[in-house]
């Protein structure tokens, strides 16, 4: 059921990477001629939205949409959580108020294959007058294509961002000690201790501790034991060896050289902590550029590198996670609805993402595109992350309809870790309070 | 007077037929019904709803079917649920126990006649009502380990740094400094009523058998504000069991599930992991409770009561 | 103005009667008390007259109206509280004022009965102040002003002058005497004080336990009283009631007192009998000799009076002198009794023989 | 004499010492508003910033159509608290000259349930009337605090105005629906504002069911500030700014009114029994 899609993508990904490495001479307007954009002018649209910098860039280029196409936008952007647990309230209640939602890929992609929410958009695809010719398939990650069929191969959404986590570090503290940017596991564990030095409240290493929000983290570093969550055979794995050893390495790094209540971290706190210049590393997603780069917010304005995942002992991966767009089942405006999913994953819109620092395209074209890349106000250095990231990137998520319960009862069990817990016997207690909830969760 | 006479006859012949008198109290119903339709709707329904959803195996996004009791039978054997059960109970009593006792001390010093004593009890008030939630990001800002402010002022003293709601060891006590902060004024202003209703009489009797002030208050005012500490006692059980927002905004019951009460549980059971028969059953065992704990609760106050106490 | 007649009255709370069956004929314009001991029934009996307590049984009317299942704002009747329930947000005016303004009278009709109303209480001054500014006498003919605005076929009062003191009673008592010698509405006075009863009204009627004991005159109470409740309860200080026998055309205690016997008395018919006798304390005299001995165990003197406890072979009589006497505790002086005064009860039936 | 002025002085440095934690709250919240990210991260604190980032209260009603929110507020918290006086304080009196106990407990009991078991039963019937997307859902929903927090202030109250004064205007002539509007109405105006006020307080403050009835156009002041909470980015500074313009206007109805609310929340106990 799960394991096909959470077969390594590396390798697709590449594929497509080079197979559409021409595509973006296509061009960059998204008002191709053959679409007939303004044929629901009229129309207005609601459209649901996780409120991030990704989708705070669609709220801003809005208007530009609707004078293409006459739709009036009611365009809403609420946090994550609450995103998630309201929409799925609303859709499972048959009558959602919204035609287009946002939706995280890697905690909601089961579920909502398994409501049936999302519109079958494969035909819009093909449809010339309403699908410009630069947008097909291939020209997405592979992740992202994986993501977005169901698993009858239907395509139900459009993969809007993608989101690798990378290590942001610190240059300044990194030189004053004399050390050089990680390779390994190892050599990242070792810094990271090495730069800690809690009387002048400097620490090595900083991530999520949060119950839920550290799991991701968690399963990031077991790709680099070449395991994940769910084995090929479709059982959880998370009680493995592998498993056991990347949340060794997880309390080691988080006990040793994180600041103190780092359990109660999520990205926010993290981030507010690196931001100070006082702390080595951290690991988190891409998106965290601007604000580090942001002067009113930032101490560590131009002294951050931006670095790809280390190598683990089996393998060097990037945990994976991704957004998308979907068109709902229920909208009786699936056209108009998919009219914008496509403004908001064109080509011009995906650079305008990359440029700012603030979210990933999936779409390859946007990130083979030189001019494109030239205009990205983030580091160099960020850009080759992202680059670089996306050639070893790796789902990171089971794909499974309780991924919060996943995360939460995970996410105990490494907050209990932090606090001292021993790693095997907290794997076990989750994998053993897991196991029913996933039973009951496809049964 | 024609009509006085038919009225006469028809009374008196009702009468015979043995037929109740006519009412002659006010009708009070047509005033309650507004009401009682939209309780009914508002809360009563919810009430059976929530009842018939816990006897379902319902989770969003998936069909739904009956099952009588198993989602009390997994109820019974689920770890986090009974931690969470405790979590409620140890966050209860302390988030009553400290306002009561600071509220009753601020209501001793607010009694007495000082000067500005309007205006500074109007400050110590002002927290009460304060919206929970804005309060609560406030407090998260202000507990942050290394850039708060909280662990900055303890460092003037040598103390800490400590983690606050960032530890698991510490995180239920931090919750309940904010709970303090925000209720003991609650506190302060009923004791404040109790103490302002006692008479003076007993106190310069007590002067007169040569009672110290400690034993003024051991023996005369602790038994005569008793019944209002009860007062407080009551609605402080009552709205520190279901506090929701502060805790929801602060850790959303964490770090790991150090402070996962019933309520939040019950939240990520039905909003965020979708199982909303589930939640549901966990509803109805805490509404239960919550009752359980009142009425407990009423009858001790009976008890307590040394007057009948003064209606308003 | 009407008449009021209340006929087979019944009151039933639950199981548990608390009106048995009351006939009471009200002449117009008449002045009737209701009196009796707390919890006899009065109360609820006024309440029933005034509507604002369900019959169980029987029916009232007034004037020609049966009036029994009539709301008590349609029976044209007015009430004075014992707190007076004057409506606390409404100034002394508007609380006069109220029924009218109810009835939808004319403002010019309203205030010139409130001031007619005022001016015969004396109120002319305070209409402006509301009723928590007001002493407790100006607030009872307050009540008294409302109830008169109203101008209404019957006046009830409830215990109206419990609240006040003493001295502020005995002036009110004479008042409401004098309003209702000047204006002749028929009225219907609750009280549990005897005195007020027998100072104030044309007819009383004694309750005790829901029933009535007696109808009467305030003096035909007083000289006649149907039983041993009624003789107990009218007059102060209350009658002495000594237990006995008729034997050899005298009264005989048990303990050997022997009394004279009311000239009606017939021993024969009496003989043999276990009795009570009843003395009134004000109708025994003192005397130099003859009569009967007593001890003086407690001694009382306002004055104008002298109230005296004596015994007299172990049996207790209680005197009340209107002459000044020179006695001490622990004197021993001689009493005469009037026969003319004496009532003989029977012990069973309480009845008056 | 000299002894009771040291008292005092004494007494009141003591008060000071009470209300210091909420003063520094309130003070290091203010501070926090009006300071530009990076000072608000600084170590050693930072209280008097050298410039005052006005630009965060601005920020908060540009980005966030807070004008919106707050009129949200208004119009919820307005309606509920008025439907509840509506509803509620007849009920109060039928109840109160009822004497029907049992009512009173279901209210009491409403009182204590928690919200959120309300939620998912409303929200469904809601949909079901087609209501949602509207304010409509949210009037209702806090029609759940707000009746229940009138219904039993107005029941002590009425319970404790005497009886006699209804009996004596209906003797004068008053109808059921004038002894209630003419006579006990007006005498219980200070419970009416008492559990006007509370009833404005908590539906005001109420935060968890507008987290999931509240929508783009219905979205109300408490879920705003929490939704402030944004994905990758860290604003503390406007962050406090908005919670300081969520509880202003409580915190100052508050100050005004501390003896009515203290009699209201009292009121529910004192009868309790």
């Amino acid at each position: 059921m799960t394991h096909s899609l959470l077969k390594p993508t590396r390798r697709g990904f590449l594929a497509g990477t080079t197979a559409i490495g021409g595509s973006a001479l296509l061009g960059i307007r998204p008002a191709s001629a053959a679409i007939n954009w303004k044929k629901h002018a009229g129309t207005t649209l609601e459209v649901n939205l996780v409120k991030s910098p990704r989708s705070e860039t669609l709220i801003k280029y809005l208007g530009e949409f609707q004078e293409l196409t006459g739709i009036k936008v009611n365009a809403e952007a609420t946090p994550e959580q609450q995103q998630r647990q309201k929409v799925v309230i609303e859709l499972s209640s048959g009558k959602p108020s919204f035609d287009v939602v946002h939706l995280s890929y890697h905690v909601q992609k089961r579920q909502f294959e398994k409501g049936k929410w999302l519109a079958d958009i494969s035909g819009f695809l093909k449809d010339p007058s309403l699908t410009d010719p630069s947008l097909v398939e291939a020209d997405f990650a592979d992740a992202g294509m994986q993501f977005a069929r169901d698993a009858d191969g239907v395509l139900r959404s459009l993969p809007f961002s993608v989101d690798y986590w990378i290590i942001y570090w610190n240059k300044e503290l990194f030189e004053a000690k004399g050390l050089k940017y990680p390779e390994t596991f190892e050599e990242m564990v070792t810094a990271a201790e090495k730069l800690t030095d809690p009387s002048t409240n400097t620490y090595g290493f900083v991530a999520r501790g949060l119950k839920n929000a550290n799991t991701p983290v968690w399963t990031s570093l077991m790709l680099g034991y070449g395991a994940k969550p769910i084995g090929a055979d479709g059982k959880l794995a998370t009680d493995s060896k592998e498993a056991v050893e990347a949340a060794k390495l997880y309390q080691r790094l988080m006990t040793k050289a994180a600041p103190p209540g780092v359990s109660g971290f999520n990205w926010a706190e993290a981030q507010s902590a690196f931001l100070q210049g006082k702390i080595g590393m951290w690991f988190d997603g891409v998106g965290f550029a601007p604000p580090i780069e942001n002067p009113e917010k930032s101490r560590v304005v131009g002294k951050v590198g931006y670095g790809v995942m280390p190598k683990g002992p089996s393998a060097q991966a990037s945990g994976t996670f991704g957004d998308g767009l979907g068109v709902v089942e229920a909208s009786t405006k699936k056209e108009a609805g998919y009219l914008f999913c496509q403004w908001a994953i064109s080509h011009e819109m995906g650079a305008r993402l990359l440029q700012a620092g603030a979210g990933v395209p999936f779409r390859q074209s946007i990130l083979e595109d030189r001019k494109v890349r030239e205009g990205v106000k983030m580091p160099a250095a960020w850009l080759d992350a992202v680059v670089g990231s996306g050639k070893i990137s790796q789902l990171a998520l089971p794909v499974i309809i309780p991924v919060t319960e996943f995360r939460d009862s995970f996410g105990v069990g490494l907050t209990n870790m932090i606090g001292g817990a021993d790693p095997a016997t907290e794997l076990k207690k989750a994998t053993e309070q897991f196991a029913p909830v996933l039973a009951r969760s496809e049964g | 007077m024609a009509s006085v006479g038919m009225e006469n006859t028809a009374a008196r012949s009702g009468r015979e037929k043995g037929s109740k008198p006519v009412r002659l109290a006010p009708n009070y119903w047509p005033f309650v019904i507004p009401a009682l339709v939209v309780i009914s709707a508002v809360i009563v329904f919810p009430w059976v709803f929530t009842l018939w959803m816990s006897a379902h195996r319902w989770t969003l996004g998936q069909e739904q079917s009956f099952i009588g009791f198993d989602n009390y039978i997994r109820l019974a054997g689920d770890a986090r649920f009974w931690e969470s059960l405790w979590h409620t109970l140890l966050y209860t009593v302390l988030s009553v126990v400290a306002p009561l006792f600071l509220g009753t001390l601020a209501a001793l010093v607010f009694d007495a006649q000082f000067p500005l004593r309007g205006f500074l009890r109007g400050v110590f008030v002002m927290p009460m009502m304060a919206t929970p939630v804005a309060i609560a990001l406030v407090w998260t800002m202000m507990f942050h380990p290394q850039l708060g402010v909280l662990n900055y002022l303890l460092s003037l003293v040598g103390i800490g740094p400590l983690e606050w709601i960032y530890n698991q060891s510490t995180v239920i006590p931090s919750l309940v400094l904010v709970e303090t902060w925000q209720w003991t004024p609650l506190v302060m202003l009923i004791v404040l009523g109790g103490l302002a209703s006692i008479p003076r009489e007993p106190y310069e009797s007590a002067e007169i058998d040569g009672a110290n002030a400690w034993q003024k208050f051991r023996y005369l005012t602790l038994p005569m504000i008793a019944p209002f500490l009860m007062i407080a006692l009551i609605i402080r059980s009552i709205d520190a069991v279901k506090s929701f927002d502060i805790i929801y905004a602060m850790t959303q019951g964490g770090p790991g599930t150090a402070s996962e009460t019933i309520n939040i549980y019950l939240y990520n059971t039905s909003f965020a992991y979708y199982d909303i028969g589930y939640g549901s059953a966990m509803a109805v065992i805490f509404f239960i409770a919550i009752v359980a704990l009142s009425f407990v609760l009423l009858m001790v106050r009976q008890r307590t009561n040394w007057s009948e106490m003064e209606e308003r | 103005m009407a008449s009021v007649n209340i006929q087979n009255v019944q009151k039933r709370f639950g199981a548990v009667r608390v009106i048995h069956g009351i006939d009471i004929d009200i002449q117009d314009g008449e002045f009737v008390a209701l009196v009796g001991p707390s919890g006899c029934g009065k109360s609820t009996l006024l309440r029933m007259i005034a509507g604002l307590e369900e019959l169980s049984d029987g029916e009232i009317r007034i004037g020609t109206r049966e009036v029994s299942n009539l709301p008590a704002r349609d029976r044209d009747i007015a009430m004075v509280f014992q707190n007076y329930a004057l409506y606390p947000h409404m100034t002394v005016k508007d609380n006069m004022g109220f029924a009218l303004k109810l009835k939808k009278a004319g403002a010019e009709e309203t205030r010139a009965k409130v001031d007619r109303a005022a001016s015969i209480l004396g109120l002319e001054s305070l209409l402006e102040r509301y009723p928590r500014q007001l002493s407790g006498g100006q607030r009872q003919r307050v009540a008294m002003g409302r109830a008169l605005v109203r101008d209404p076929q019957v006046f009830l009062f409830d215990e109206p002058l419990s609240n006040l003191d003493a001295k502020l009673r005995v002036q009110m008592r004479g008042e409401i005497k004098a309003l209702h010698q000047r204006i002749g509405t028929t009225t219907i006075y609750v009280t549990h004080d005897q005195v007020e009863a027998m100072t104030m009204a044309d007819k009383i009627v004694v309750l005790h336990d829901g029933v009535i004991e007696q109808i009467g005159a305030p003096l035909e109470l007083y000289d006649r009283p149907a039983n041993l409740f009624v003789a107990g309860f009218i007059g102060s200080p209350a009658m002495n009631f000594i237990r006995g026998r008729v034997e050899e055309g005298v009264f005989r205690t048990g303990n050997g007192l022997t009394l004279p016997l009311p000239q009606s008395a017939n021993p024969a018919t009496l003989g043999g009998r276990e009795l009570i006798c009843g003395v009134r304390p004000e109708h025994i005299r003192a005397v130099a000799t003859g009569g009967i001995e007593g001890r003086v165990e407690l001694v009382e003197g306002t004055g104008s009076e002298i109230y005296a406890k004596l015994t007299c072979k172990s049996d207790e009589i209680a005197c009340l002198f209107r002459e000044r006497l020179a006695v001490r505790f622990g004197d021993t002086i001689r009493i005469a009794i009037d026969p003319s005064t004496v009532h003989l009860f029977d012990i069973e039936t309480g009845k008056r023989i | 004499m000299k002894r009771k002025t040291l008292d005092r002085i004494g007494l009141f440095f003591v008060a000071l010492v009470m209300i210091s934690p909420v003063v520094l709250f309130f003070l290091w919240m203010i501070s926090l508003s009006l300071k530009y990210e990076i000072d608000n991260g600084a170590y050693p604190p930072i209280l008097i910033p050298e410039r005052f980032a006005w630009s965060n209260y601005v920020r908060v009603f540009e980005e966030n159509n807070f004008f919106l929110y707050f009129w949200n507020s208004v119009l919820v918290t307005g309606a509920a608290t008025i439907l509840a006086l509506l509803i509620g304080v007849p009920a109060g009196y039928g109840i109160a000259r009822l004497k029907a106990e049992k009512s009173a407990v279901v209210i009491m009991i409403a009182r204590m349930t928690p919200g959120l078991s309300f939620l998912i039963p409303l929200f469904l019937l809601f949909q079901w009337l087609n209501l949602l997307g509207t304010l409509w859902p949210q009037i209702i929903i806090h029609l759940v605090v707000t009746v229940p927090i009138v219904v039993w202030i107005m029941i002590g109250y009425f319970e404790t105005t005497p009886k006699e004064l209804e009996e004596a205007a209906s003797i004068d002539g008053a109808s059921s629906w004038q002894v209630f509007r003419l006579v006990a109405l007006p005498i219980a105006k200070p419970g009416i504002v008492v559990s006007f006020i509370l009833a404005v307080i908590f539906s005001w403050n109420n935060f968890v069911f507008g987290i999931v009835l509240a929508s783009r156009e219905t979205r109300t002041l408490p879920v705003a500030v929490y939704n402030m909470l944004s994905f990758e980015q860290v604003s503390w500074g406007p962050l406090a700014a908005a919670a300081l313009i969520v509880t202003l206007p409580v915190l100052l109805l508050t100050m005004f009114a501390q003896k009515q609310i203290v009699a209201g929340l009292t009121a529910g106990a004192v009868k309790g029994g």
